[in-house]
């Protein structure tokens, strides 16, 4: 076979797979999403298209598609139009790292897990320049506060990773897999488990995380402009897309990959994704929302330091322990996620309930007690 | 708690008001659960300040600043209320309708602030020493004060705005984007 | 710093509202940013303005009645209730003792169905999905009982001079009293998912402090004003109604902050409870109200009457002259007060805070605007 | 020939097109997108040569922080438009001779350099390269970060200046 016809037939399938996977996801999850929080907040959800309103997702995708597509006045038009495209290339290109089989990755490049890192960068790109577009403040404030915010947490995701990295002695996914024969490293490592679901859902823009779009404070953020399919690419498949990588990422990383019982094939992968993607969900119907400052207190005062705390004493126990690190490394880590859940709540709630005090110690007035 | 005694009734109230504000109201009696004090012209602010500071009454608490058209007079209006006490104190400054000014009582209680806006909105009283006194409520009806008696719908002029497409900011009046440092 | 004109920083003013998800109706704020703190804010308010006070100068007493539950449309009953009140006070009646006990059920049903768009709002501005659904939930039992009760479920008319208009239907009783056995546990369900939440206390803790003082002199009531530690209501403060004879707690808080506020929302309506099922227990026999002439002409005189609504005291003053129509009706309302607090306690805070601090101070601009 | 090769000569040349039109634009922001484009065909040049390590760390840190801090502070500071640059201006006298000597110093570098084809490994290994970076060059290295720190050091003061003046 000739090097180009095998170049093309490589091209189109990566093309295929990478355009399928947030396809895919634009049309699973908002319909998840909107029928597991509708559950979860006592009502019923979209339930009218197709069984259980399974094609709900079909009818607004056609909605989307059908709908006029504006672009305010003043608007820098072309930028307007890039920027969805733009922010569409990551989960595009992030998809072709992730081994789905054993032998099937679209490009099995030796520095994988780099490169998953990489790409997210398109999508900042994307958001920053949509919020510029725009030419709407709260689209600007959106697209500001998403950059910052994504910069900042992705610092703590990539010492995560680095941990991983660290445990395989590769940067290759293949690896990564190949690594969790016999144990995941959600076992060895929960305490990067931990911060990596926290960074992700700052890096994906949901709830907790979700300022970019804080529909009650800056109306959607960055998508306050976009209407028709060009929200549709920005809401359904770039959001939902990246929310598949960082759960493809996080299921290869952390919970064995396509790895699973009567041999590892892409079904596992696949349950693994959506056991996290219901993370996701949950999230979206139980928390509030940060605030700016304390988000970024948040990455800078507790995730990366606790990374970097992570990263220092596993290297550390890998350098003394060459052989057989993971046990040691499993009880620092176990031993650390259990301080964490045990005493953050409380210190969080003394060090607010101090700030209060401070803020207004407590006036005494003359009232009539009933 | 403060070892003052309550006020107890609106007779009593009227009372301490009376003796307090001597020289100060015209007239203060009790009224279906309340105190009426009908001040002099002109001593509003004093008034205020009296019966805010006063322990016994110590009516710290504005709960709104108002007026009434009677035609031939305009009367601004003060409900005042106490912590202490559940006598509510109803002031009553007289004002000459030709011309309403009153002084503002905004800093003797904050909340006056607002409700001196409104009441120079709808009726037209000018607050002397108002910080702010803009039009809050009706901001497009120039010089229409709609709860006067004598006030007739009429057409309110608006201001000339052309469509800029959207996102063209709309300029107000003291909105202008303020450069904060030079 | 030297003057450099290339260092020029400018602030940003954003116009909030008044089309915004949290506008709470039709609130307009004028925000000077300096990035995303805020410098200054200027409330602009007005634009549901309907001239009520102009309207009931021409109309007759009754006439204007219908109109009222349309100006805090979330709790109209209040303002019906302040209304007679104004009027029975002049003509110096008072309705029967059982019309009174079913104007405390009316008035605490209301209490609590505004106290749920309160505490579900005011979540749903911090970014929490769930709460404002599950408080609708609860609000629909309500509404069905004031349906139940009066015939309508928004804009009520129930109240009426010299009494209330239906006497309670059958089985009224019993669906209150299965409500009220089942509500308490519903509020300890909006606690464990809220109270305890670290992100909601980050987020409401030493938020918008409203000192006692600067309460008082600023005139606010209701919980906004407990909150703050000065322990008025007017149900005990300036007894009305059958309020002498129920027993009942007045729940403050210490600190005047967001959480506070929803604190004492949250107690409110536990103490709602309470007071419903005294009254239902105590509910005298008798009539429900008292012939009154058909055209209502109350002596010449002015008398200023006020209910402790769920967000404060709503005050009417009215002048009559003698004639069919209330020579003037000046209308005082709490969240018009509230929000003129907003210029001095928002600077400093961020963006998020300025929907965060409105929705606890639960603001509502029907009543606002008037 | 390996298929790589025409693609290499392929995105090389495509490359030059942003990187002209970053200078050319006369939008800034513009300007700040042909720069990230250049930015992105360079991780292709990368690519093509089998340095998926350096190609991906150009990504992460040119086009995922670089660029978009240039990005952040045009926004900033030029919010309207990002403001027309005039082409031709005074800069571009003393941007002549400047130019001049880089393309100096740049022929001199290539015309003294020997290309060995097929020498650059077929897949370079990270663990050398870090073990290169860590030892051998260990000492620039730290200088460098010890030069980034002091930026940043420099970049807090200032903005702290700003907030309290």
């Amino acid at each position: 076979m000739s090097w180009g016809l095998s170049f093309v037939i490589h091209l189109i399938a990566a093309l295929v797979i990478g355009l399928a996977v947030p396809a895919l996801s634009a049309l699973v999850f908002p319909f998840a999403v909107r029928r597991l929080s509708g559950f979860m907040s006592d009502r019923l959800g979209p339930n009218r298209v197709g069984p259980a309103g399974f094609f709900q997702p079909i009818a607004d995708f056609l909605k989307l598609l059908l709908k006029e597509d504006v672009a305010p006045l003043k608007a820098d038009r072309r930028l307007f139009r890039l920027a969805p495209a733009i922010a569409f290339i990551t989960p595009v290109l992030a998809v072709s790292v992730i081994p789905f089989s054993k032998g099937f990755t679209i490009a099995n490049l030796n520095v994988g897990l780099v490169f998953i890192v990489a790409f997210s960068s398109f999508t900042v790109l994307g958001i920053l320049l949509a919020g510029w577009a725009s030419h709407n403040k709260y689209s600007l404030l959106g697209g500001l506060r998403s950059v910052a915010q994504m910069v900042s947490y992705e610092i703590p995701m990539i010492l995560n990773i680095i941990i991983i990295a660290m445990l395989v002695g590769s940067l290759s996914l293949n690896d990564v897999v190949g690594a969790q024969g016999k144990i995941w490293f959600i076992a060895v490592q929960p305490l990067a488990f931990l911060v990596f679901i926290v960074a992700g859902m700052a890096e994906l823009n949901r709830t907790p995380f979700d300022l970019p779009e804080a529909e009650s404070e800056l109306v959607a953020g960055y998508l306050t402009e976009y209407s028709g399919m060009r929200f549709g690419f920005f809401y359904g498949l770039v959001e939902w897309g990246n929310a598949s990588i960082w759960a493809l990422t996080g299921a290869t990383l952390f919970l064995g990959g396509w790895r699973g019982p009567f041999a590892g094939n892409p079904g596992w992968l696949i349950l693994k994704v959506l056991v996290l993607a219901f993370a996701v969900i949950w999230f979206f119907a139980t928390f509030p929302r940060l605030q700016v400052d304390q988000l970024m207190n948040f990455a800078w005062k507790v995730l990366i330091p606790l990374s970097l705390v992570n990263l220092g004493v596993t290297g550390l126990l890998i350098i003394l322990l060459p052989n057989s690190f993971l046990p040691p490394v499993a009880a620092f880590s176990w031993a650390s996620v259990i301080t964490i859940i045990l005493l953050m709540g409380p210190v969080l709630r003394k060090a607010l309930l101090r700030k209060r005090l401070k803020l207004n110690p407590g006036t005494e007035l003359g009232t009539s007690q009933s | 708690m403060s070892a003052e005694p309550f006020v107890t009734g609106s007779e009593e109230a009227a009372g301490l008001a009376e003796e307090l504000l001597a020289g100060l109201a015209a007239e203060v009696y009790p009224d279906a659960g309340r105190v009426v004090i009908v001040l002099q012209p002109g001593r509003l602010h004093e008034a205020a300040l009296k019966l805010r500071d006063d322990k016994q009454l110590s009516f710290k608490y504005l709960s709104f600043a108002g007026g009434v058209d009677h035609k031939d007079r305009m009367e601004a209006i003060y409900i005042l209320r106490s912590v202490n006490h559940s006598v509510v104190a109803e002031l009553r400054a007289p004002l000459d309708r030709s011309l309403p000014v009153a002084p503002t009582v905004s800093d003797v209680w904050s909340t006056a602030g607002w409700h001196e806006r409104e009441t120079f909105d709808l009726l037209g009283i000018e607050y002397e020493g108002h910080p702010d006194l803009r039009r809050i409520l009706t901001d497009a009806a120039d010089g229409v004060h709609p709860l006067r008696k004598d006030s007739r719908p009429q057409r309110v002029k608006r201001e000339e705005w052309r469509f800029e497409g959207i996102g063209a900011p709309r300029r107000l009046p003291g909105e202008e984007e303020r450069i904060n440092r030079s | 710093m030297q003057n450099e004109p290339d260092l020029r920083l400018e602030e940003m003013v954003l116009n909030m509202g008044p089309q915004h998800p949290s506008a709470h109706g039709v609130l307009r704020l004028v925000l000077h940013l300096d990035g995303e703190m805020i410098v200054s804010v200027d409330p602009s308010i007005g634009y549901l303005h309907r001239g009520f006070e102009k309207l009931a100068e021409n109309r007759t007493y009754l006439q204007f009645f219908s109109m009222l539950s349309r100006l805090d449309y979330l709790a109209g009953f209040f303002m019906e209730w302040t209304y007679v009140r104004c009027i029975e006070g002049l003509m110096e009646i008072g309705p029967p003792p059982r019309a009174e006990y079913l104007r405390v059920i009316a008035g605490e049903l209301n209490r609590i169905i505004s106290h749920h768009m309160a505490i579900g709002d005011y979540l749903l501005n911090l970014g929490a999905v769930t709460p404002v659904l599950w408080t609708f939930r609860d609000r629909e039992d309500v509404l069905d009982l004031l349906e139940m009760l009066t015939g309508q479920r928004m804009m009520y008319n129930y109240a009426r001079v010299g009494g209330v208009r239906y006497d309670l239907p059958d089985g009224f009783e019993e669906q209150c009293r299965k409500f009220l056995r089942r509500f308490p546990v519903m509020i300890d369900e909006y606690e464990q998912l809220i109270t305890g939440n670290e992100i909601f206390l980050a987020r409401s803790l030493g938020m918008g402090v409203i000192t006692a003082e600067q309460a008082l002199d600023y005139g606010l009531s209701g919980p906004n004003l407990r909150a703050s530690g000065v322990a008025m209501d007017l149900r005990r403060h300036d007894p009305y109604s059958a309020y002498p004879e129920l027993d009942f707690d007045i729940p403050t808080g210490a600190s005047g902050d967001s959480f506070d506020r929803y604190k004492c929302r949250i107690e409110e309506l536990r103490q709602s409870v309470r007071i419903i099922e005294q009254a239902l227990d105590a509910l005298p026999g008798g009539p429900v109200n008292m012939r009154i002439p058909p055209m209502l002409r109350p002596p010449a005189g002015a008398i200023y009457r006020a209910v402790e609504t769920g967000r404060g005291e709503w005050g009417n003053y009215l002048v009559s002259d003698g004639s069919l129509r209330p020579y003037r009706l000046k209308m005082r309302d709490s969240c018009f007060v509230a929000l003129s607090t907003m210029p001095k306690i928002l600077p400093g805070h961020n963006i998020a805070d300025v929907v965060g601090i409105a929705g606890s101070l639960d603001l509502i601009m029907g009543a606002v605007d008037r | 020939m390996h298929f790589s090769t025409p693609i290499f000569y392929l995105v090389s040349a495509l490359v030059i097109i942003p990187a002209v039109l970053m200078v050319a634009m006369r939008n800034l922001i513009y300007s700040a997108i042909a720069m990230i484009a250049c930015f992105i065909g360079v991780a292709a040049v990368f690519v093509t040569l089998n340095a998926e390590l350096l190609a991906a760390s150009q990504l992460l840190i040119y086009v995922g922080a670089i660029s978009i801090l240039i990005l952040f502070a045009i926004m900033l500071t030029r919010r309207r438009s990002g403001a027309i640059c005039l082409f031709f201006h005074r800069q571009s006298w003393a941007a002549l001779p400047a130019g001049a000597a880089l393309a100096v110093v740049l022929g001199i570098v290539l015309g003294s350099a020997r290309f060995s084809a097929g020498s650059a490994p077929k897949n370079p290994s990270t663990a050398n390269l870090a073990s290169l970076l860590f030892n051998q060059y260990a000492f620039p290295f730290e200088l460098a970060s010890l030069v980034l720190l002091v930026a940043i050091v420099g970049a807090v003061l200032l903005a702290m200046r700003e907030r309290r003046s």
